[in-house]
């Protein structure tokens, strides 16, 4: 590592401790970084974590991963092409985003169409204003088209998917900023 | 051979089925529920697809969700594993009209077996023994003598009219049948306002005992051996073993004969399970069919070699039998399956929750089935079963000996196993001996209350 | 990282705690990040143990191990017939006496007599006041009497073991206090 | 049947052998380091004894510690698993003189087989093959021509006086013998001051084979089958299977004829396995014995269903072999075993630490012998060895496919193991063709090298 490497990752750590984080992963091309802070030695909470660990004091541990299965909280090859995350993970996936966003998710796994049929306008663009219940899109499923209607009334800010593009359940389709 | 599969279950059997493909070189799609995004099944297949909310009625049993998947993920075929939509002859229809191989039976076998009555009708003309009883009501005690007499006692009088042990007796000889014949006429007038009678065979002390069947798509049928699932409790299945101590090898061969003839011409395909009552005799008396994987499908492959998953794959596909499964296949040594679930092991209430330690055993003869793992979480909605522990040996000696240190060396902690059960049953006098029936596990119980 | 990237990433970390998100994922093309906050220090016991357990509310969790193989700390069932807690973990046994104490532990495997030969004085009794060197005890093994000196000079406050009684490598014998 | 038998040894091995006691009703004593002291085999032990603090020699390899042990814990017989005091005559001898039961054979046959020359001549005079060398100095090129053609060519010319490469030369053809014969003189004499040369049959692509033997303690030996165990990284096998494809019936037949008729000679008993290398011919030439049960003896279990750890013991306490192994066992299937050590896979530096994540492979023919878990420490002390991933298939194909996806399935983390080699090693072409000697892995890291 260069030192300004150095310089730049023990400013992270400073920057990741006064913010009270216990982990942090991040990976960007060549670079990985993993920082695991140690359990603070609060008594009490060191009590515990000593009798629940029962680690051994002569064997210092390695830098560990988090879990067993942190790969399985992201489906290995999700049908749909968005990011993995956003979809094997709405919730935390949208995190990123304006809290205040309503986010509209598919409440059927099929294919979504932004049209009606090939060809025709789009039910909504982004900059739309939207009411409850009017339809964003549609979900075929079994050769079905399901009219997926809005549940809060706004301005269209985001479409996640594209048109043709499988879904699962749950996933996110737009994003409304409400009135 | 199948391009992708599309897997319709969850739990240990969605990953029994990932691991055969895998092993076959077939693509996987597991759907799943929100409830289990973290489970194994998720993590190993190829593709996952979140089909619904936890509920099984709307995800794991939601027809339309499952077509669906299998469509934008567009593969060749679905297995339903056991439970769930695998004996859901509608479901195979949509998969049908769909153009996705359903890995089962045709819809009308399903159908023709899910029907119960129907389907001791189709095997009684096949030649299979049933359990015998009158047919419509028995009017006399002469009748009721006459008929029992051509079956043999112990039998039973039931009220037409109604159920629930009203008007029900146990005769166990001639003299006493004229009494108890008037007791029950009484009772079921009384309580029903109508004294009709049937009768049937009574079986004092019943074995479950089941004929594993593979039928390829051509017309061939073959039985491969029997296991013994007599360990449960509330009809539900505890311990499997195979073979059967009960099952010489001149049964096992009339009941295979007999089992290929009739499922042929019923026309059965995939792999299939028929249930049997053994009586103290050793006759056997067909109960119904499963049209499925079943659970306890390991032990046979344990003492036969087979692979039983690869088999429904291979058949699906086409294949025929003679290729799969060349020749009868022998029988070696013997095998014992526990199932462990996530109950309380003297409560039996289910145990949910985020499992904390989970070492499973291992070595020599040793098989575990499973998909949970250390931080894993048994959710609420589902069957707890969350391992099954399979051991192999040379005799049954062997195998319990094996079942032993391997139940002792299973650590699960976080939730509440059946393991500890398991491990008193192992110490059981008469199921050491083989001395065991279905109602094995309420003596057991009373036995154990007896000595606390 | 870019000083960009540094940027957004703390604008990030502020908004996640800002929200009280407990872990976060993201995953975007060949960009991955994984955040987990540290336990606030201070959080009660409950919720720790809340959190390491995951009980469900509706299944009242049984009282778990503290590890898989918390058993596996003191084993199974000790030839020595002291408790087995002294044996196997002989610095957790002491943890009750006066850490001023100095603990003589067995060189070797084997069997432990207080005297030369039966009915011979015991080489030290409780009270007695012993030097660096002094014969303690013997220890047999293999047929072979091995005596085991003192390590300390000071006050004999405690024997750990009877006379006669097996003992295993590092097994507590004599406690001294050091003058 | 013994009472209480004390394992001589740590890690999978020790475990090992405790199951095979387990489920014999024998008890077991553990002994341990201090670094063990959370180790499987202590808590699965029914005693455990520490021994010593963690460095081998002060532990296990402390023979007056293991026996100390032995007698307070008053065991009958002591098992010495492989490595470690396995093969120590020494040891055997004092375990005799303690009036403890050594299993494995007597002291002398231990000895005999640890010098490598004298068990060489002794295999020799039992008319087994043995790679052939000439007898004492090759003086001139025409008795070096004459030896060499009366074994055929390659043959290696070596330096009576040194080693390293000096003085050594492989010879192809008589053409090219004069000129290489010269020159190897030459630089012996320069390098050593001695140009004395020997002659040794050359073998360009040698098999590593070897055959497991079973033997009790009335004269009655067994050849049981082989392994073939080619891929190796610096003389440490990597992957091990059974039965070998360049093994034929008649060959194994032939061998185990030979092996049985040499190893009463030398009075062998208990388990023991006959290495051998196999030239390009099919040809067999002995190597050395392992007189003790082997890392790899699993995939012979797995072909067999015999327990060899079992049959040890009944052998060690008198048993003889026909009640052990009524006949010979017929070789089922194929199984291989990779070995999963705790090393980085590239650069193969050891990797001790705290294992965080342990999900171990199930399902059917899937067997791990391990004694780790997770939350387990691998100590910097002892062999590397983590675990056996071991899988049964009724052919080679099916077994690689079944040990490609278990390998997926094993993860481990906190530390680096051998998984991720294993899973390149099962995608090579030569591997799976079965086209491999003892120079594969060389071949396998050059082409890795040139790949990447």
């Amino acid at each position: 590592m260069t030192p300004e490497d150095t310089k730049e990752l023990k400013e992270l750590i400073e920057f990741l401790k006064e913010n009270k984080i216990g982990e942090f992963d991040l990976e960007r091309g060549d670079l990985k970084v993993r920082i695991k802070f140690a359990q603070e030695p609060g008594a009490d909470l060191a009590q515990l974590a000593a009798a629940l660990r029962a680690a051994q004091a002569a064997n210092p541990a390695p830098a560990v991963l988090p879990e067993v299965f942190a790969a399985a909280h992201v489906a290995p090859s999700h049908v749909a092409s968005t990011p993995a995350a956003a979809a094997g993970a709405p919730a935390a996936g949208d995190a990123g985003e304006d809290a205040t966003l309503h986010v509209v998710k598919s409440p059927i796994v099929g294919t979504f169409y932004e049209s009606p049929s090939p060809g025709a306008p789009a039910f909504v663009k982004i900059g739309d204003q939207v009411e409850n219940g009017q339809i964003l899109c549609i979900i075929e499923a079994m050769k079905l088209m399901n009219e997926i209607e809005c549940d809060a009334a706004g301005e269209v800010v985001k479409r996640f998917v594209q048109s043709g593009q499988p879904v699962e359940y749950g996933q996110p389709l737009f994003a409304v900023r409400p009135r | 051979m199948f391009r992708k599969v599309l897997i319709a279950n969850r739990g240990e059997i969605a990953l029994r089925v990932i691991c055969a493909c895998k092993e076959m070189g077939i693509r996987t799609v597991a759907v799943y529920s929100e409830a289990d995004r973290h489970s194994l099944h998720v993590r190993f297949a190829d593709e996952a697809i979140c089909i619904g909310p936890p509920r099984s009625a709307e995800s794991y049993l939601n027809v339309p969700a499952v077509i669906s998947a299998a469509e934008i993920a567009d593969v060749d075929a679905i297995h339903p594993g056991y439970g769930l939509l695998s004996e859901n002859a509608n479901f195979a229809e949509v998969c049908r009209a769909s153009n996705i191989k359903f890995i089962g039976p045709p819809p009308d076998v399903t159908r023709l077996m899910g029907e119960k009555e129907k389907a001791r009708q189709a095997m009684k003309r096949a030649k299979v023994p049933i359990l015998p009883g009158s047919e419509g009501v028995i009017q006399t005690e002469d009748e009721g003598l006459e008929w029992a007499k051509s079956v043999g006692y112990p039998v039973i009088l039931k009220a037409s009219a109604g159920g629930g042990g009203r008007g029900m007796r146990v005769i166990r000889s001639a003299q006493e049948l004229p009494a108890l014949f008037q007791a029950a006429h009484m009772e079921a007038a009384n309580a029903f306002g109508n004294g009709d009678l049937y009768m049937e065979k009574f079986i004092e002390q019943p074995r479950h005992i089941e004929f594993q069947v593979l039928a390829d798509q051509h017309g061939t049928v073959m039985s491969i051996g029997e296991r013994e699932c007599s360990i449960q409790r509330r009809h539900q299945k505890l311990i499997e073993e195979a073979p059967s101590l009960q099952v010489t090898p001149k049964l096992r061969e009339e009941i295979g004969k007999t089992l290929k003839k009739s499922l042929e011409n019923v026309g059965y395909q995939n792999a299939g399970t028929v249930e049997f009552l053994m009586d103290e005799d050793g006759k056997l008396y067909f109960i119904e069919m499963n049209t499925r994987i079943q659970v306890e499908h390991p032990v046979t492959e344990m003492v036969t070699g087979l692979d039983l998953v690869k088999a429904q794959l291979r058949i699906a596909c086409g294949e025929k039998l003679a290729s799969i499964v060349p020749e009868q296949p022998p029988i070696r040594g013997h095998a014992i399956e526990c199932r462990i679930n996530a109950e309380h092991p003297e409560k039996f209430t289910p145990s949910a929750g985020k499992i904390t330690a989970f070492n499973v055993p291992g070595g020599n003869g040793v098989r575990v089935d499973t998909a949970q793992y250390a931080e894993g979480v048994v959710p609420p909605y589902y069957d707890s079963l969350i391992a099954k522990l399979i051991v192999h040996g040379k005799d049954r000696e062997e195998a319990m000996a094996r079942m032993r240190r391997a139940l002792e060396m299973f650590i699960v902690q976080g939730i509440h196993t059946t393991i500890p059960l398991h491990q008193k049953i192992f110490e059981d006098e008469d199921f050491i001996a083989g001395k065991f029936d279905t109602k094995f596990m309420e003596r057991f119980f009373e036995k154990q209350k007896k000595d606390s």
